[in-house]
């Protein structure tokens, strides 16, 4: 199988504290991966890393084999690594379709364009309609993001996310902080994805069931280690991540 | 040799004048993260009342007292009516300051009148004296050992005292400082209000240096605060005291040498360092 | 062009346009339609400075920097070259790229920095240009400046009004056409949240700095502008006070609006017009600065949107609730209460 | 009847004009631990930091020792004897360990000597790190640090707000441990997501759930009660 992106001995520290240790992983190409692990464990910094935000104080990123461990955010995204946000980080006063529309613009390539009215690109609201349809946000098209509830800008995420089309999508716990009748929508859109066998994928997540059911791989991260990586059957098995994480039968889901 | 001593000694003076003025400058913007470009409002402000009163009762100290308490005075009321109902908005704290400064500007106008005032320094700090060829002006000796007394006074609060713990915590965490019972807004304010009461002071100061004061005086040197503060890094109280020094000793040699460049010298300088160092020279990183 | 397609506000817009070509055979005051040449030209001042602070989300307190070079350029010109259209046009041409060169270098090397960083570097880069008007005497004449000739037709006052409110209307036009295309759009993105801008696939970097040149541009054509109204020039206009007034008229007339800036350099022309002829009924007018700075500070407080932005809010707010009402009556109105906590804390 | 120290009574909140809180009620009686459980983003850390005045309260009451103190400011809750330990701790990273501690010392008198001599043996590392910036110092250590500072002054109730939050499991065994000395001297709420600590210390435990208090009972009763932590705490 083709690892996409990998990872070699990845590591930040802030001060005194490591936030991620020596993390060495292979995504595979076109698979599903999850990271688990408790509530500070470096999930998201692992992200962060991955996607550019910020940089690793040793160690190196490689994507399709490439070094990308010193490449922006930008290019990082533009060459094909898209990722949401956990705490949602969209653009306020601009309307919900506009938001989904800049990501679009972007994809498309229109950067510089100023001399055109933006209505003048059908395409592009067309599109971005159709991705708020799937996002369930059609209806709030015209509102201002600021005004949208939290599942609601979550959804707004994955819409903006899937707009870029980026060959990677990080998911960063796309259902925290939704209410328990909007979680399934969510899962439905992911699974969509998933389902057209085109795009790989990595999500952060706390809920177990919902990875069990998706998940061709999972990674435990633990204390800015990774403390195992197996198909998720592998992971309930394992005994280094049940003492560690799991840590006796109930207070994994806690986190 | 001389000439170089007097024009460090002059560098000095003028360092030290503005160090009081970024001094007020630095502590707010360090410890409650305001961008106040009023403080030349109150820095004129504290050069009238300070200078009107010591015209009036013919002596300097308490000129310098009526300038304190003029600062202490419009630091509570900036704080109140402009600073806080925009706490954390840095671009809106930008705005207001700067309109604030204008109101303040020509007030000065309409209590004192449009036209500038003559001030010289008081009798016992007049006149010179030399030490070898070198010469020394007791007005500008003055200032520097009170320059360096509010340095070493306010390093000492900050350090040392309990309420200096306070401030400090409190910037890194106004909440948690809260939870532990303290009464944070009291605190801010109080610190906004030694703030602006040394930019009075260094307005008072300053009159009988400069010899004359008028009220377009609070724009031109908040900028040279500013200035100062970024060079120095803002929110470092040292990384000030450094800068003002250094803005004054490049000033009184430029001005020596290079007279026609040495009111860009300050400008020249904050770019060079900006562009290098953006975070400022005295931080360990932006 | 499909007219169809034109946008209602559009023809609003040309209307007035139209009214405005009127007024200079209603008044026929030399001093009033000075009074209104001058709005005109501040209002395209004000203009491009909302580029960069409105659509942009950019403090620069050095804009005047480029409004000078423009009044130098175009004064130097008609001084030193025949008072003939040529040379006036050889002065924009100069004044322009005269702008962009500077303002590309000033935003290649200073528009990576924070946003306070930035404002005190642009106001001490306009504070460079005063001193080099000041001190380069014989190129301008130092504090007291020069006067200069201008070719007969420009000398006229309704052609100079023509002039400027032909501009104003072309640039405004100009402008609002590029903040609603998806390079303005882009801005716009950048003004609200930079860094997910980045992650989105933008060099902002390089937007700031288009953002920087056009307004730069333009601000440098009111500054051209405004030299031969006055035919003449001096260090003024290199000073802070008009980065100041400029920063005001955007402001209360409401940022990010573009016709906002317009409105609110036609309160502060006149209001200072019509408050200083009144030092004569109490001399408190002559201060008429004060009044008008603690509007501004009002403002600021209760308006931060300006005068067109609260409207304009109101106005969206009205629309979007009537259009929800007929959509969507049945939807819950309190889903907020998921908002994460954490970020709320962090935002808020 | 044991007496409550503090009563929450309908409390709703709002977080900017976002409602939050919907319906609060719970009592922490006096002398125990009493746990707050739920799932993430459902109100808990909201609901300590709006007892500690951090939040407005916009309807409903809180009743601290007999008094309302809803709305109250902050440092005024704090001086009535509430002490906090927030979800991020709270440590002044700046300031050393000692000057942590010293921040927090409302009085030096020979009282409040003592209790930092007490508690400075319950975690010896703070003695030995007592000039370390606070910023250097561990998660685990960081965590000490924020109960210790909670603990110096004579506080009625303290609210901790899941103090095992990215602690490895050994450290969390020390961190329950010195609460427990703790809760013979003081009243505690705790937030906690480590359901095996939170039992272990824990007597009472009330559910939230979307901003509401949905349950309530002892602790030893909910172990048993798997429908109930499926349902609200998502545990399989």
């Amino acid at each position: 199988m083709e690892a996409i992106l990998e990872t070699k001995d990845l590591s930040i520290a802030f001060g005194g504290h490591v936030a991620v240790n020596g993390v060495s992983v292979k995504i595979t190409e076109k698979k599903f991966t999850s990271i688990i692990g408790p509530n500070g464990a470096g999930k998201t910094t692992f992200f962060n890393l991955l996607s550019g935000q910020l940089t690793p104080t040793h160690g190196t990123i490689y994507f399709k084999g490439r070094d990308i461990t010193k490449l922006s955010t930008t290019n990082r995204t533009r060459l094909g690594i898209g990722r949401s946000f956990q705490i949602t980080n969209v653009f306020p006063n601009l309307t919900v379709h506009e938001n989904v529309r800049l990501a679009v613009q972007s994809q498309a390539n229109v950067r510089y364009q100023m001399l055109a009215h933006f209505n003048h690109y059908k395409q592009f609201k067309e599109k971005a309609n159709e991705l708020l349809e799937l996002v369930f946000l059609d209806d709030k098209a015209n509102s201002l993001a600021v005004n949208l509830a939290h599942g609601e800008k979550r959804k707004l995420e994955i819409a903006m996310l899937l707009a870029l089309e980026t060959e990677i999508l990080l998911l960063d716990e796309p259902t925290a902080g939704m209410s328990l009748e909007e979680v399934p929508a969510i899962i439905d859109v992911i699974k969509k994805i998933k389902g057209q066998e085109d795009r790989t994928i990595v999500l952060i997540e706390h809920k177990m069931d919902m990875i069990l059911g998706m998940s061709d791989e999972v990674l435990v991260l633990f204390h800015g280690e990774l403390i195992a990586q197996g198909t998720p059957e592998e992971m309930i098995e394992n005994e280094t991540v049940q003492s560690a994480y799991l840590g006796g039968q109930y207070d994994e889901q806690l986190t | 040799m001389d000439l170089i001593s007097t024009l460090v000694i002059n560098g000095l003076a003028t360092g030290m004048l503005i160090f009081l003025l970024a001094a007020g400058l630095t502590l707010i913007f360090g410890l409650m993260s305001v961008l106040n470009f009023a403080h030349g409002g109150l820095f004129i402000w504290g050069a009238y009342t300070g200078v009107w009163s010591y015209q009036l009762s013919g002596s300097f100290i308490i000129g310098i007292i009526v300038a304190i308490v003029t600062g202490l005075l419009l630091g509570l009321i900036t704080e109140k009516l402009i600073i806080r109902p925009v706490y954390g908005n840095h671009i809106q704290q930008i705005l207001i300051t700067l309109g604030f400064m204008l109101v303040l500007q020509e007030f000065i106008k309409v209590v004192f009148g449009p036209n500038q005032i003559a001030v010289s320094p008081p009798a016992f700090l007049q006149g010179s004296f030399y030490v070898g060829d070198v010469i020394f002006i007791k007005y500008r000796l003055f200032i520097i050992i009170l320059g360096l007394l509010v340095y070493f006074v306010s390093m000492f609060i900050l350090k040392r005292t309990r309420i200096g713990l306070i401030v400090r915590a409190g910037v890194m965490n106004k909440e948690m400082v809260q939870s532990l019972g303290i009464n944070i807004r009291l605190v801010f304010m109080l610190v906004f209000m030694v703030g602006a009461a040394l930019a009075a002071l260094s307005g008072m100061l300053h009159a009988p240096y400069s010899g004359v004061i008028y009220a377009e005086m609070g724009l031109e040197f908040s900028i040279l605060a500013f200035i100062v503060v970024v060079i120095g890094g803002m929110g470092s109280f040292s990384g000030s005291l450094f800068a003002a020094i250094l803005v004054g000793i490049a000033q009184a040699f430029m001005a020596y040498y290079v007279p026609a460049l040495s009111l860009a010298v300050n400008m020249l300088l904050m770019t060079v360092v900006l562009i290098f160092r953006p975070q400022g020279l005295f931080k360990a990183k932006g | 062009m499909n007219l169809a397609k034109v946008e209602k506000s559009t023809w609003i817009y040309l209307a007035i346009s139209l009214l405005l070509v009127i007024v200079p055979f209603i008044v026929t005051g030399r001093s009033m339609q000075f009074i209104i040449i001058q709005f005109f030209i501040f209002a395209i001042f004000a203009m491009s400075y909302d580029i960069l602070l409105g659509y942009t989300g950019i403090i620069s307190f050095g804009h005047v920097m480029f409004f000078g070079i423009g009044a130098y350029s175009t004064a130097i010109v008609m001084n030193r070259f025949d008072s003939t259209i040529l040379s006036f046009i050889l002065a924009i041409i100069i004044a322009i790229i005269l702008a962009a060169i500077v303002s590309l270098i000033v935003g290649m090397l200073t528009l990576r920095l924070k946003s306070h960083f930035y404002a005190m570097l642009t106001l001490a880069l306009a504070g460079l240009f005063l001193v080099g008007a000041e001190k380069w005497r014989s190129l301008t004449g130092g504090n007291d400046g020069f006067t200069f000739s201008l070719p007969e037709i420009l000398r006229d006052s309704q052609s100079l009004y023509m002039l400027c409110l032909l501009s104003l209307v072309l640039i405004f036009f100009g402008l609002r056409r590029l903040t609603k295309s998806p390079f303005g759009r882009v801005l716009m993105a950048i003004r609200e949240n930079e860094k997910r801008t980045e992650s989105l696939g933008y060099k902002i970097v390089h937007y700031k700095v288009i953002a920087s040149v056009v307004a730069g541009v333009v601000a440098s054509f009111a500054g051209v502008l405004y030299s031969i109204s006055l035919r003449f020039v001096n260090t003024s206009v290199f000073a802070t006070d008009m980065t100041i007034d400029v920063l005001l008229m955007t402001i209360i007339g409401g940022v990010g609006t573009l016709i906002g800036p317009i409105i609110g350099a036609g309160l502060v022309e006149f209001a200072h017009h019509w408050l200083s002829s009144l030092a004569d009924v109490h001399w408190i007018f002559e201060r008429w600065i004060i009044l008008y700075g603690i509007v501004y500070i009002l403002v600021v407080i209760f308006f931060p949107l300006g005068i067109v932005g609260t409207i304009q809010k109101k106005f969206f707010n009205r629309q979007n609730y009537q259009k929800k009402k007929q959509q969507n009556p049945r939807r819950k109105l309190d889903e907020g209460r998921k908002e994460d906590e954490d970020e709320l804390y962090r935002n808020g | 009847m044991m007496s409550s120290l503090l009563r929450l009574n309908q409390v709703e909140a709002f977080i900017q004009k976002f409602h939050i809180l919907h319906d609060i009620s719970f009592e922490v009686p006096k002398g125990e631990v009493t746990v707050l459980l739920g799932r993430n983003g459902a109100g808990k850390t909201t609901t300590l930091r709006t007892i500690m005045g951090l939040n407005k309260v916009s309807k409903g009451s809180i009743n601290f020792q007999g008094e309302e103190i809803g709305n109250l400011l902050t440092h005024r809750i704090a001086n009535k004897g509430i002490g906090f330990v927030p979800e991020e701790q709270g440590i002044f990273g700046e300031l050393t360990v000692g000057e942590n501690m010293r921040v927090a010392m409302k009085k030096e008198d020979e009282q409040t000597t003592k209790r930092m001599e007490w508690v400075l043996d319950l975690f010896p590392d703070l003695k030995k790190f007592w000039k370390k910036p606070g910023g250097a110092l561990s998660g685990g250590q960081k965590q000490m640090l924020a109960i210790a500072r909670a603990y110096v002054n004579e506080n009625e109730l303290l609210l901790i707000d899941e103090p095992s939050k990215g602690l490895a499991p050994i450290i969390v065994d020390k961190v329950t441990e010195s609460i427990q000395q703790m809760k013979e001297q003081t009243t505690i709420l705790l937030v906690e997501q480590n359901f095996l600590m939170a039992s272990k210390i824990g007597k009472k435990f009330y559910i939230i759930d979307d901003g509401r208090t949905v349950h309530s009972g002892q602790m030893d009763e909910l172990k048993e009660d798997k429908v109930l932590m499926k349902k609200y705490l998502g545990i399989s």
